[in-house]
């Protein structure tokens, strides 16, 4: 594929504006750019057909199945995407007066309302633009919990070896300190260890339930009582909440503050990479920590809080990523009271289904019950064959699939993670059960073939190494 | 209720009982009952597809779509051009998520390389990211880049949207640092403070092109001061501004951060935007989020991949250069969209308009008794005025013609109006204004 | 001026080199010069595409969008799902051209193919094209499918759309076919008309299902007369009703057209919207237009292709059985993707809404004194009743409360209003209706 | 592929409408529908992807170079779906009041003014669909200006060999019989024939200029002469005015009816076959045969015309596809004065540069200057290597671009229809001759290979010999 850079022509452009209809100002030579500005020179044509070519190397949900584990994959409705394109949120400017802006106010609040409910919080904010934006949030919550109460020893955050890197990173950025306990046998948290890890400087313990290997913590009420006797708190990381939504709710089993990944759990697309948006709800007696601005509510009318005396300040300007918001709204509102459940019990039905279809030749990390997706280790298949996890991936993208999530959560070797999602039919996992079991034959038979997998794609296999070690990182015009 | 689940109630009959389980319930076996929720959600129930429309519908009606607008203070509104909206909707660009799988991704790696490109284009720098949440988090995190154990004291200008400002400063609370806020004189920095003030712990100043309050400040000045000092310079810059104003690598900045809102993305209420992030070569291995590389696949063919990732929290966990995973991706292939159908010439139509429009503006409102420019500063294409009357009741006069009108700022200078002019104002509407506002004052 | 030619005016000179030519006039040697346009064309400049935008967006703002709408006679407003939506603007759909290369054309060819199954399905037919241009090409067209040598009259009720009829009229002007209207009475085709006047010439009887007065006719009673008189019969109908309604095929039609806007096509003012034909078996080769067929590539594997092209213009010239060449593919993907969402038991649900809405809108109008029922007979979502007062002062008031009020009649029941109601008035708004006209009576 | 029909799964379905909100009502027994109803039961979900699936097989003029001979398939801008998506356009009924409509009525004025001054014709309708419904309905108007003279011995429109099939199916619509005339050596009219063949039963004469094979008919003064010197109208087939628009005008060349292609001159994209709009221009005295309602202006009202008493009625229902004309006229008001012609001579040039770029390969059927295409003939070439014009057109379809139109117009043997387009570039028809010519190389080397492309494609040749002689034209649900 061409760069737009190459398909450039001095001399042309698109006629977008037209002349300027008052005079010309022009800036001090001192405050002018003296670098030449070198954008591409392309016609609406060319870009369109750039785009079109782009558009066919990129692999979307709409292309097929797409089981990445702890992603959750699933399909994004259209209603949402008309609902946030309307001009009555679209072209809303975010400094407008209050009284003109009541709909985005009311539909913050509504999502607040019904987020609230699901996850058994008191208060929520939709500054957090990520997942892990949303965990820097919430830890900083925690530490202006403790220092509120003058208990400033509290510097470490405890977080279980299976947790997603997000985790540990934004533990450092709230300036913590990341206690990693191994999990159990059983890939759940081991009390004991927990309890050892616990003491006065633990501020905080980061869970995610189910956990990044697709396990409920069952154990999640001992858990949270060692915890909050040591004098920590509790924070769900919600990126897994989907298979348990309307099922079990996180406050009600212990947690003090959680995110949720609206771009995973509540069908908002993931746009190659973002936005998301990550939420964080708490109990009521941290509200008052929370980021401003928050919505408040008087008489029916809306209007944005003023500075609160406590608050941990602002994540990012104004509000949050509001557009992907109304689509987790719009979403909430379709499937409503039985439709959430639901959709968390058709997402652990698919799952559980394909990890028995799979489990006589692929090995499961952790066998038994698992929610949304589960994680098998192809370690034996390695060792018996060469074959590794990454050779089933790429083996995968030659039947047209996108693989499953490789090599994490760090504690499996040669994991693949499937998350197959509510929104996959029987048909589509039985097809890829197929192909899991075709590859699982090929390794047996002919490893080299899966070696040199992909060979189907628009590229094959790519020199990584050469990437990280000398980096191009730019278009280089010369 | 709205289903979206492609499997009937029969078929999932089928798969429970080749899991051998009685019932959806048995599921869910793992969960203690005790911490199962009873009696369901209390929520309403499930609403059809028209339901929903009318209810967000009615919602959208709440709010007002304004004709004309002459607010900014950190979202403009810039014309965005057909092509970009209908790139920027690509089913597979929405669906799909970060290029794991590089060989069935090149479509966004590509865009994103790409997008690099252009802002290194725009700042003069040598390295960008693939973005980070927006103006204000790229600000803390250009900031995060140039702190050590030996520097970690920070300096900003008071003259930093305010919004930036307090991300900033909840950042720097969160990692414990010491943050100094370098104070307004005149509506620019006060560089006197700067020089005093920074030290041998200082690690880095950050200011903002224009400023909050539109001005073009003497950024090479004070950048110049942070380098004697041995600090890091981190310029937050108005995209459009940079096509035609001195770049911040011209200005001596080590890092050029700021939002691409204006750069082909709706006014949305406030987001998604885009922050945009760029150093010097000598720190690209401390820029935070994605950056793709380009390289070859095993046959020798150009290709794009995630690269550099040890830098990463999935690689490096608690030892990262940040947390962010999930960044603003589709906003970035807007933008790089939009800066390709403008081209070089188009940008800087499009600043050299803002920047006739602010003055046209200017000149006009200024001359009005009352509305006197406040700073004797070049600006861009903001300014901020006096307001000869009760502003909030010059505002409801505006909204009713149907116009935004300017912000009106708190703080400092309660009381006075931040303009703000793009190439979406025509003279006929900056001349309706100039007259209502005239009205105004002689009522 | 907006410019969509990507060779710079440098490679266009190099262009020319290579042709020896020394300008852009040398191209047009050929053209003599005596009829060549001088001075330019007489229109104004090109725009920019802002220019362009704000120019049709106040044509747009000139026409009224009604919130509430009562009206059909013709063009139904239906709701339309996202999903069809999305898929009816995908840009290669879109800009692709009739499939003349299968090998690259398989996703408009299989769409194709869809359409006519269901098409089929909704008639009960053997055989469906790819479309016509809308409802009354596509009567005119069954028209000529029935005609030969031996028979050539043609018989078409009076209860027909007036359009339909208008359309009818001319292609048989053209064809030199004589034309015989079916008089109305009481609303439906006279049947005893029908019996008396069909002979040995009769090729067709066309009647419209429901009718344009919204009215179920016994059609098959009239199809019964035209068979026994050696004619063939056309049904023209309605694709929501035939979810619920007998089908052609049920009441013995042999061609089944229709105007396909319903499913899924926005009002557009009248166009683009759908022709869709259908037939028994027999006729199949007489179907005019595009007809997608199954077979196998030569790897046996399944595929879609252009067939039975020996009735089309491009082959058989002046013998065609029609001259249609571009169609309304576009439309019936969108009908097809339309029928896919809706499935069997929604597109039934659409029309027993629209059934149940009219009957219930129906009642309480018609029990407002001077509103009476003008028909005595059984209807679908559409009935006519009389008018107490002025239709235009009506219609007036109506469109104040943003009401498109009912289609007020011409010709012989001049003064009265045909009445629509769909899935998408709600009870309030029919209630509201009734409410004013109540209103209208007593003032 | 799967077919729609073929991923439905009993029971499944979108949830679209709200239940209904008033009492139910049922149809008499026998007013019923008593055959099943075999649609799709499918989710969102699946429908998203097979579409997605199609049109991933489905090329467009943004997948790459589709030189489509007389089809004229330029570049769609997007600014012109934006306005035809309007709801100020799109959500208008058609029998709403006229002061309601003003902005339609508006506009259909306004592109009637413009295509007249583009066309030099007096008046226009816009109401019919597409090119070929154009011809008919101008043909319409010849019999009834002929009849309405009481002349009712004009019988016959002259068409010559070179012109597209809906020309004499048009005819014969219009109940005319079609006489042939074949063309000169330079691939014009000849005069000698044209004359030969008017006389007292000619209705008129339909003609495209520049002509099927890319030439300009520079004898047109001429043949207009004699036209009408017999009594006969001259009909403007306007499916190939891009090259001339601007430059030359049909009215001023002695026609005196046109229809256009706006879906081909004027951008508007062709729907993978439909829906297009063909409007018929006329000179004034004309104008009371067009086909009615008409859009008629007073003191800057615009309303629509009762029946005009020597209409020839109607076309079909309403007023033509408005939302395709819309767009057409938005690509006019951009181009402008000066864009049109400009418009005109990039598609000349364009086409002129790659013609001389293959000449010495490919035979030029009729050599010299060509307009906006040309027309080459692969009959050396099979004479030489066996590979036929269509087996060139199935090895383009292995190079990723649309071949151009082939085995037509009828009489070249072999032909190849190229039509670049004005916005084709010149890099991509350099590139676009580079694959020509290796084709050319691989026929005469390896004409095998020639005969089994495609080979890359979705699928490969089709079986359309049984397709016609077994037609299987539905899904079989059995
Ligand atoms: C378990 C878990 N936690 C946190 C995150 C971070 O979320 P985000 O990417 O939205 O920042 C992810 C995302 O992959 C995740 O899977
Ligand atoms: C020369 C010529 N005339 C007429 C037509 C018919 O136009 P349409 O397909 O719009 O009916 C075509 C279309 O291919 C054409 O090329």
């Amino acid at each position: 594929m061409k760069l737009i850079f190459e398909r450039s022509t001095p001399g042309l452009s698109c006629e977008i504006l037209p002349p300027c209809d008052v005079e010309a100002y022009e800036l001090k030579a001192e405050q002018q750019r003296g670098q030449e500005l070198r954008l591409p020179e392309v016609t609406e044509g060319e870009i369109s057909r750039h785009y079109t070519e782009l558009e066919s190397q990129t692999f979307g949900v709409n292309s097929g199945y797409y089981p990445l584990g702890s992603c959750t994959m699933k399909y994004n409705p259209k209603i949402n995407e008309e609902i946030a394109g309307l001009p009555g949120f679209a072209d809303i400017h975010p400094l407008q007066p209050a009284h003109t802006v009541q709909g985005c106010l009311e539909a913050l609040r509504l999502a607040e309302k019904l987020l609230c409910e699901i996850t058994g919080m008191d208060y929520m904010t939709f500054q957090p633009a990520a997942g892990a934006h949303g965990e820097f949030t919430g830890l900083v919550l925690i530490k202006k919990y403790h220092e509120s109460r003058g208990d400033k020893k509290r510097t470490k955050i405890i977080v279980p070896d299976t947790a997603h890197g997000t985790n540990p990173a934004s533990a450092t950025m709230a300036g913590f300190t990341t206690v990693s306990i191994s999990s159990g046998q059983d890939g759940l948290v081991d009390l004991e260890a927990l309890k050892a890890a616990v003491g006065e400087d633990t501020a905080g313990l980061m869970l995610t339930n189910p956990n990044t290997l697709g396990l409920f913590e069952k154990n999640i009420v001992e858990i949270a009582e060692i915890v909050h006797q040591a004098g920590g708190l509790l924070y769900y990381d919600g990126a897994n909440l989907n298979p348990v939504m309307g099922i079990v709710r996180p406050g009600d089993t212990g947690f003090d503050i959680v995110h949720l990944n609206l771009h995973k759990t509540f069908s908002t697309p993931h746009g190659g990479g973002g936005p998301g948006s990550g939420p964080v709800g708490c109990k009521a007696f941290l509200a008052k920590f929370l980021p401003v601005p928050r919505v408040e509510e008087k008489d029916g009318e809306f209007y944005f809080s003023g500075d609160y005396e406590n608050t941990i300040g602002s994540m990012k300007a104004f509000y949050g990523n509001f557009l992907v918001v109304l689509k987790a709204l719009a979403y909430i509102l379709t499937l409503g009271r039985e439709g959430i459940p639901e959709a968390a019990k058709s997402a652990v039905l698919n799952a559980n289904y394909m990890m028995k279809k799979l489990e006589d030749l692929y090995q499961v990390a952790y066998p038994g019950r698992c929610m949304h997706e589960f994680v098998l280790t192809a370690e034996p298949l390695k060792k018996k064959t060469g074959v590794s996890a990454l050779d089933i991936a790429k083996g995968l993208l030659d039947n047209g699939m996108h693989p499953p999530t490789v090599y994490f959560p760090l504690i499996v070797h040669e994991a693949l993670m499937v998350e197959p999602t509510d929104t996959e039919s029987k048909q589509s996992i039985d097809e890829a059960v197929k192909v899991y079991r075709e590859l699982y034959e090929k390794a047996c038979t002919d490893p080299e073939a899966l070696h040199q997998a992909p060979v189907k794609t628009a590229v094959r296999r790519l020199d990584e190494v050469t990437a990280a070690r000398n980096p191009i990182l730019r278009y280089n015009f010369d | 209720m709205g289903s979206y689940i492609p499997n009937s109630k029969a078929e999932q009959q089928k798969m429970l009982d080749f899991l051998g389980l009685a019932s959806f319930d048995d599921l869910y076996n793992e969960i203690p009952d005790k911490v199962k929720l009873k009696g369901g959600l209390n929520i309403p129930a499930g609403k059809s597809e028209l339901e929903v429309r009318r209810q967000m519908e009615a919602l959208a009606g709440k709010n007002k779509v304004f004709r004309t607008i002459f607010r900014g203070a950190g979202a403009y509104r810039h014309y965005i051009p057909a092509i970009v909206k209908a790139v920027a909707s690509k089913e597979r660009f929405v669906t799909a998520y970060t290029p794991y799988q590089p060989e069935i991704s090149q479509g966004v790696l590509q865009s994103i390389f790409e997008f690099q490109t252009m802002i290194c284009e725009l700042t003069g720098m040598d390295t960008a990211n693939a973005s980070v949440y927006d103006g204000a988090t790229a600000c803390a995190e250009a900031i995060t880049m140039c702190v050590d154990r030996k520097r970690d004291e920070v300096f900003v200008s008071a003259t930093l949207h305010p919004d930036y400002l307090r991300t900033v400063k909840t950042y720097c609370y969160a990692a414990g640092r010491k943050l100094v806020v370098v104070p307004e004189k005149d509506g620019v920095t006060d560089l006197a403070f700067l020089k005093e003030n920074l030290n041998e712990k200082s690690a880095v100043f950050l200011m903002q092109q224009p400023n909050f309050y539109g001005i073009i400040e003497d950024a090479e000045a004070c950048f110049k001061v942070a380098r004697e000092a041995g600090a890091k310079s981190v310029m937050c810059i108005n995209p459009i501004f940079a096509a035609i104003g001195k770049t911040p690598r011209e200005c001596g900045a080590d890092i050029a951060v700021g939002e691409g809102q204006p750069l082909g993305i709706s006014l949305s209420f406030g987001g998604p935007y885009l922050g945009f992030m760029a150093c010097v070569q000598e720190l690209t291995r401390r820029l935070p989020g994605r950056i793709v590389g380009q390289t070859k696949d095993i046959e020798g063919k150009r290709a794009f991949v995630l690269t550099l990732q040890a830098r990463e929290q999935h690689i490096r966990r608690e030892k990262a250069s940040s947390n962010i995973c999930s960044n603003q991706a589709l906003c970035a292939l807007t933008a790089a969209c939009y800066m390709s159908t403008m081209g070089p010439t188009g940008l800087k139509e499009v600043a050299n308009q803002c920047l006739a429009k602010a003055h046209y503006a200017a000149k006009h409102i200024s001359s009005l008794p009352g509305y006197e420019l406040v700073f004797d500063a070049e600006f861009f294409h903001e300014f901020v005025t006096r307001c000869p009357v009760d502003v909030n009741k010059l505002m409801a006069k505006l909204e009713e013609e149907g116009i935004l009108g300017g912000y009106p700022l708190e703080g400092p200078y309660e009381g006075c109006i931040l303009w703000c002019f793009t190439e979406m104002n025509t003279k006929e509407e900056i001349d309706r204004l100039v007259a209502i506002l005239k009205e105004g004052i002689q009522e």
